[in-house]
């Protein structure tokens, strides 16, 4: 009954390759431009004087994710999860989007914050602990970080069918990682846009690692494989090359603006740091692989790029390290800014319209605090009154 | 004044929703060309369009997490899962999302999501038919949860659930969708009882009855029952689960010293825990006896020949009046 | 910034073929044989008298669905889910497996049950409401019925994991439907297979509806090509042909042997019936796709191949519908012989070890029912003398 | 006895269980070469192997649904579910799977699942890091529920966990994994005090205090500062929330006539709920004043700095013993 001990193929079919650089780069590692008869038409407008302004944000995005990294260590903030190795996949793909595009990110994406005029202090407040989340979504057009894994995928789909019933062509994107997509609510992320043909573009930056797991525990597949079978198309893209980055993304929104509905991006990247600042990666990966990675260092091949074009690099580098620097000590700044909240206002916002029940216990909490102050504990200091764990009574 | 089962009271406050908003979208398996396995939509996908109602694919995290994001985009999506049994998948999504974005955003992003879930037994189905998954989210911060018990109520209250600011779990008693009411179709939104408040449906002076959805006729049936001994029952439909209407309890507990809560879930750590943990507290020196609560076993549901077993019913409900009120009981001469 | 009106293709692959005739068939309806080198050679055992006995066990399963509707009909059963219709993709598939082989079905695969042994009064004790489950899974390698759709998927794959640890090369089968491949629960059933190699195999019977809902809604991809984004073979074979389909099985089944991992079977046919029988589905369907499918009917074409083979059809016949009017008889006899259960059994089997508060609850309930009746409520016949509703006190 | 913090008592029992049973499986995200965010299973990879300790793809529905299918084959799964927050999407496998197939298959499948979850906060963590979802479970039948406080406790009961033949869901005090205590690592399992019965961690004859988990030691500190008030506080280790040990508390507030549960979930619906509920019920005519709940407010989990304003503490316990003793407190003067 086993006729051969090979795998039958006919319509058994499995595609094969799964060689790690099997994807569109525009941009090699070293800086030189490969040809790309389908990518290439997608960033004709990306002159030097664009692609050094690409690289302006890839500078100082990388810079205030070294300084947010700094705070963590010095106690201004509680955790920080580092982007350092993804600034091309986040600034290549934020840099496509249109102002109306709305961003369903996860934790890790400051560079489209960045994008998107989010001010210091409103990125950092809540990693200091001090806010529930740092900006209004309707102001920057991109939702407060998701840390559930994956549940944005389905916010971003359901947004981008609203905005297809309206008759824009808004588009939305969803941005998660490699381990996000073994989650349940991706994929069927993927069955409702597929289904009504939503206007999202589904943004995997596969960074290598969920926490220590390495993506070859999640699938041994391709991921932007698991685009086609849901009915889409999916593209891999060097995550570390800003413009085909910038192609990739440029081409799915065109899809989806279309009407020709959603799109599968998987950039391949590596997340150089820590998972977040309480991570400790060395249980778990080697020197070797951040070696090999940091050779492919999405900034380097940028500026050896322009270098060939003939723009002064180290002009070019000096404004942005000054620039880089300013947004630093704006960052640095900003966190003394952040006011602690006040104690009640735990109570606000939990429901839109008035709640006898927690209305009530906000007044029993307030006649409580009462009883260790004299001085209102609405204040925004307040919280310096409050009691102290273990406070004697 | 219109007479409707509570199906089509539903169906008539949907459509009235529909009309009246256009942001309102209708979101579920089944329930646009065929409206519904109970029918409750029917005819309104023909009526407002299939980007209106809405058949979705199989997959309630994935309704849910749409839903979350239409509203996002400025939708007021209204979810049917399409049974008790099959909201656990969305989980997730209904209390680590549309319970907190409110929250998590800080004010910014509202979640005018309602969450329709035909709930409970008493109709001979199958395993995940006959849930009552109601205490999950009352205790869950951040959602809304009510439960009507009749074709006027679910009129009314649908409507303002769908208009509600907050997210609305909005429960409805499946073993009554077939039962006639009078609806008042032309009462405006606006004089009609919130849904926050609860109703006394039935005025009496020795023990306090409340329960909700579909047990709230056999509370008056059994009021009726008791009336015929000479035990006064006064009933309360809760309406709301969360938040409680303690206003109206504790004022008819005061007077009849008395509680007892029946309900179909399970008793450990449900609503009625709540109900009598929370009345203890605020009438304790009203009260003459301990609360009592008459509700399902703490089981799986069980087979249907067997929910009969299961389920409060009158007889039950009335053996927990005796017990709360010291007469001849089940549990006469038991240690407590 | 938008180079053409047409899609990019390069690495944005989305495969074509949606045909619906796309798929493995090995017996046209029509009962000629088609040959096709990859899958014959799997099938070679089946003279014409193991597909008289294929044939045999689809014409028994039909009839058992024809009763079990009727019972329905007249009272005896609760609900029923029928099979007709995809008689080939469940006895195709049940045919192929091993003793050893454990089975995590759905609410629909009763022709499984039958493969299994599954005594009558044990399949219907259910449907009838007489009982939470109706057979030992030990007993027959089969796991109760699911009805939450999809939640198998990943039993399966937990036990074919468990199996392959254990070092046998016993494999474990899912069935679940088309609408299924839309719950999250079998995307991840997909990704932990792929992931340990479990020696699963996935069915999927797209029988082209969930309830109301038409497969196209749940994807515009064939079913099959799932598979590979996750990274498996999927197969994609007519199952309303039962030779297809137990060499597709086979196929799958060795492959999970080898320790080569997990496959995807998508046996493409048609739920005749009505979703259970409480669905009506002249609401949503038309007559002219029921005649359409009529006209591919799994049973016709083994007979006509058969016929041609030289086989007495019309002394098999004969047999068959003999046999096949005594499991009828068999069905109708067995629901008589259901016993209603005892009251107090709602408690039993809730937790299998000693709960105290369970207990309590159990011996309160008791007390209340020895309220209303002097006889034990232990007995089986206790229902009878159990409070109705709304008796007076 | 060793010395060991309550994480490497619960990675020794975990140890010990694989020793002792080769059919027990631990799984979940990053508890392989990481050995856990929290370090729990640190070394058991390497002790057992990939298939002992195993590191799943990233999803809990996944996680708990494998295990199902595990427990079919024989095996006894022990799961960690890597922060409380992120037990949702596995909500579904939990309650309608594990929950419910022992009864389901009348009795011939046993779900042997051990569920870990770290729960709680005070440790200062992002959003969904810290919260308390055990009413959920304690509301689920077919479920027990239990949560450890010390590293003794730790250490039995999550071997006494994984040896039931019933699911448990193991709460761990994560603000607590790094207290130390004694833990006797020879003492049998035979030998030890089931898990389903509660402790009494200091006596008192005043007022009844009932917590699990990271409050237990809030508790008893609370105990030890109203002593110098005078009041004399029982406080009890619940350690099973479901079924619950009623005879031990029982005992106690039949002396003391006061009951205070305080727990870190919200009110509405939490386990307190329950515990006054049954405590009223089954003590009412030893009651001197309504049981009094200290819980977390009914809000999503607050910010880090803003923790300390949601979560019980002595202060808050000491106003609640002061509110159930008639004494002044926060609510005198204001209508129950
Ligand atoms: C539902 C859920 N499960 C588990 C976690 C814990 N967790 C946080 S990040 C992470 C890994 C995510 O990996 P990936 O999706 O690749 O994103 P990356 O962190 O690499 O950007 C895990 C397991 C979570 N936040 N949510
Ligand atoms: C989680 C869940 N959601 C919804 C349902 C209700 N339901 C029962 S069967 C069904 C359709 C299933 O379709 P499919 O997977 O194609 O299987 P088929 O019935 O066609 O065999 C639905 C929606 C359910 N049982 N479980
Ligand atoms: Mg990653
Ligand atoms: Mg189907």
């Amino acid at each position: 009954m086993t006729p051969s001990d090979r795998d039958a193929t006919g319509l058994l079919t499995q595609s094969e390759s799964t060689r790690a650089d099997d994807f569109v780069q525009l941009v090699s590692p070293t800086g030189e431009r490969r040809a790309n008869a389908e990518f290439d038409p997608w960033i004709t407008d990306v002159d030097p004087a664009a692609l050094g302004r690409l690289y302006r944000d890839m500078a100082i995005v990388r810079r205030i994710d070294t300084e947010a990294t700094a705070l963590q260590r010095q106690g201004e903030l509680g955790l920080w999860p580092p982007l350092a190795g993804q600034e091309a996949a986040q600034i290549g793909s934020g840099r496509a989007l249109r102002d109306d595009d709305f961003i369903f990110s996860s934790y890790r994406e400051h560079a489209l914050a960045w994008c998107r005029g989010v001010e210091p202090a409103e990125l950092l407040s809540v990693w200091r602990g001090s806010a529930a989340s740092g900006w209004n979504p309707f102001e920057h057009g991109m939702a407060v970080p998701q840390i559930i894994i994956g549940a944005q995928a389905l916010h971003a789909t359901g947004y981008a069918m609203g905005a297809a019933w309206e008759g824009t062509d808004t588009a939305a994107i969803a941005y998660f990682g490699d381990g996000a997509t073994s989650e349940g609510d991706v994929n069927e992320a993927l069955v409702f846009a597929a289904s009504f043909d939503a206007p999202v573009v589904f943004f995997c930056q596969n960074n290598q690692w969920a926490i220590s797991e390495p993506v070859g525990l999640q699938s041994k597949q391709h991921l932007a494989r698991r685009a086609d079978g849901f009915g889409m198309p999916g593209v891999r893209v060097d995550g570390n090359d800003v413009l085909a980055v910038l192609a990739a993304t440029r081409i799915a929104l065109d899809r989806a603006r279309r009407g020709a509905g959603p799109t599968f991006v998987e950039a391949v990247t590596y997340r150089m740091g820590p998972h977040t600042t309480a991570d400790d990666p060395k249980r778990y990966r080697t020197d070797d692989e951040l070696v090999e990675w940091g050779g492919r260092d999405p900034l380097a091949r940028v500026l050896a790029l322009l270098d060939a074009s003939g723009v002064d690099i180290e002009g070019l580098q000096r404004d942005v390290t000054a620039e880089a620097d300013r947004a630093a000590a704006e960052l640095r700044a900003a966190v003394t800014t952040i006011a602690d909240p006040a104690p009640l206002t735990v109570f606000d916002n939990v429901y839109a319209e008035p709640n006898s029940h927690l209305e009530r216990q906000r007044e029993h909490y307030t006649r409580y605090l009462a009883m260790f102050d004299t001085s209102s504990a609405e204040g925004s200091d307040a919280a310096a009154s409050a009691p102290a764990e273990g406070d004697a009574r | 004044m219109t007479t409707l089962t509570l199906a089509k009271a539903l169906n008539a406050g949907l459509r009235r929703a529909l009309a009246d908003d256009e942001k309102v979208v209708l979101m579920g398996e089944d329930i646009g060309t065929l409206g519904g396995v109970f029918r409750v939509t029917d005819g309104l996908k023909a009526e407002f369009g299939a980007k209106r109602v809405v058949d979705t694919p199989l997959s309630e995290a994935g309704i849910v997490g749409t839903a979350v994001g239409l509203a996002y985009r400025g939708f007021r999506p209204v979810v049917e899962i399409q049974f008790d049994g099959f909201i656990y998948p969305g989980f997730d999504q209904i209390v680590a999302q549309v319970a907190k974005l409110h929250y998590r955003s800080r004010g910014n992003v509202r979640m005018p999501i309602t969450i329709r879930v035909p709930f409970g037994g008493g109709i001979g189905a199958a395993e995940h038919h006959s849930e009552s998954p109601e205490a999950y989210f009352a205790h869950t911060a951040g959602l809304r949860v009510v439960a009507c018990s009749n074709p006027a109520d679910a009129y009314v209250m649908v409507r303002q659930a769908i208009a509600s600011d907050d997210p609305v779990l909005f429960f409805e008693p499946k073993r009554r969708y077939h039962v006639k009411g009078e609806v008042d179709e032309t009462a405006s939104l606006a004089d009609a009882r919130p849904m926050g408040v609860a109703t006394t449906v039935a005025t009496g002076t020795h023990v306090t009855l409340v329960t909700y959805g579909a047990l709230v006729q056999t509370a008056r049936d059994a009021a009726v029952a008791a009336a015929e001994d000479g035990i006064s029952i006064e009933v309360i439909d809760l309406r709301s689960l969360a938040p409680v209407d303690y206003a109206t309890i504790e004022a008819s507990v005061r007077r009849t010293g008395h509680l007892v809560v029946t309900h179909e879930a399970g008793q450990q750590g449900g609503v009625g825990a709540e109900l009598a943990a929370s009345i203890t507290e605020r009438c304790f020196e009203f009260l003459e006896a301990a609360p009592v609560r008459v509700t399902g076993h703490d089981i799986p549901y069980p087979p249907a020949k067997l929910e009969r077993h299961h389920l409060p019913d009158l007889d039950r409900i009335l053996d927990g009046v005796d017990r709360v009120l010291g007469r001849p009981n089940s549990l006469s001469g038991v240690e407590a």
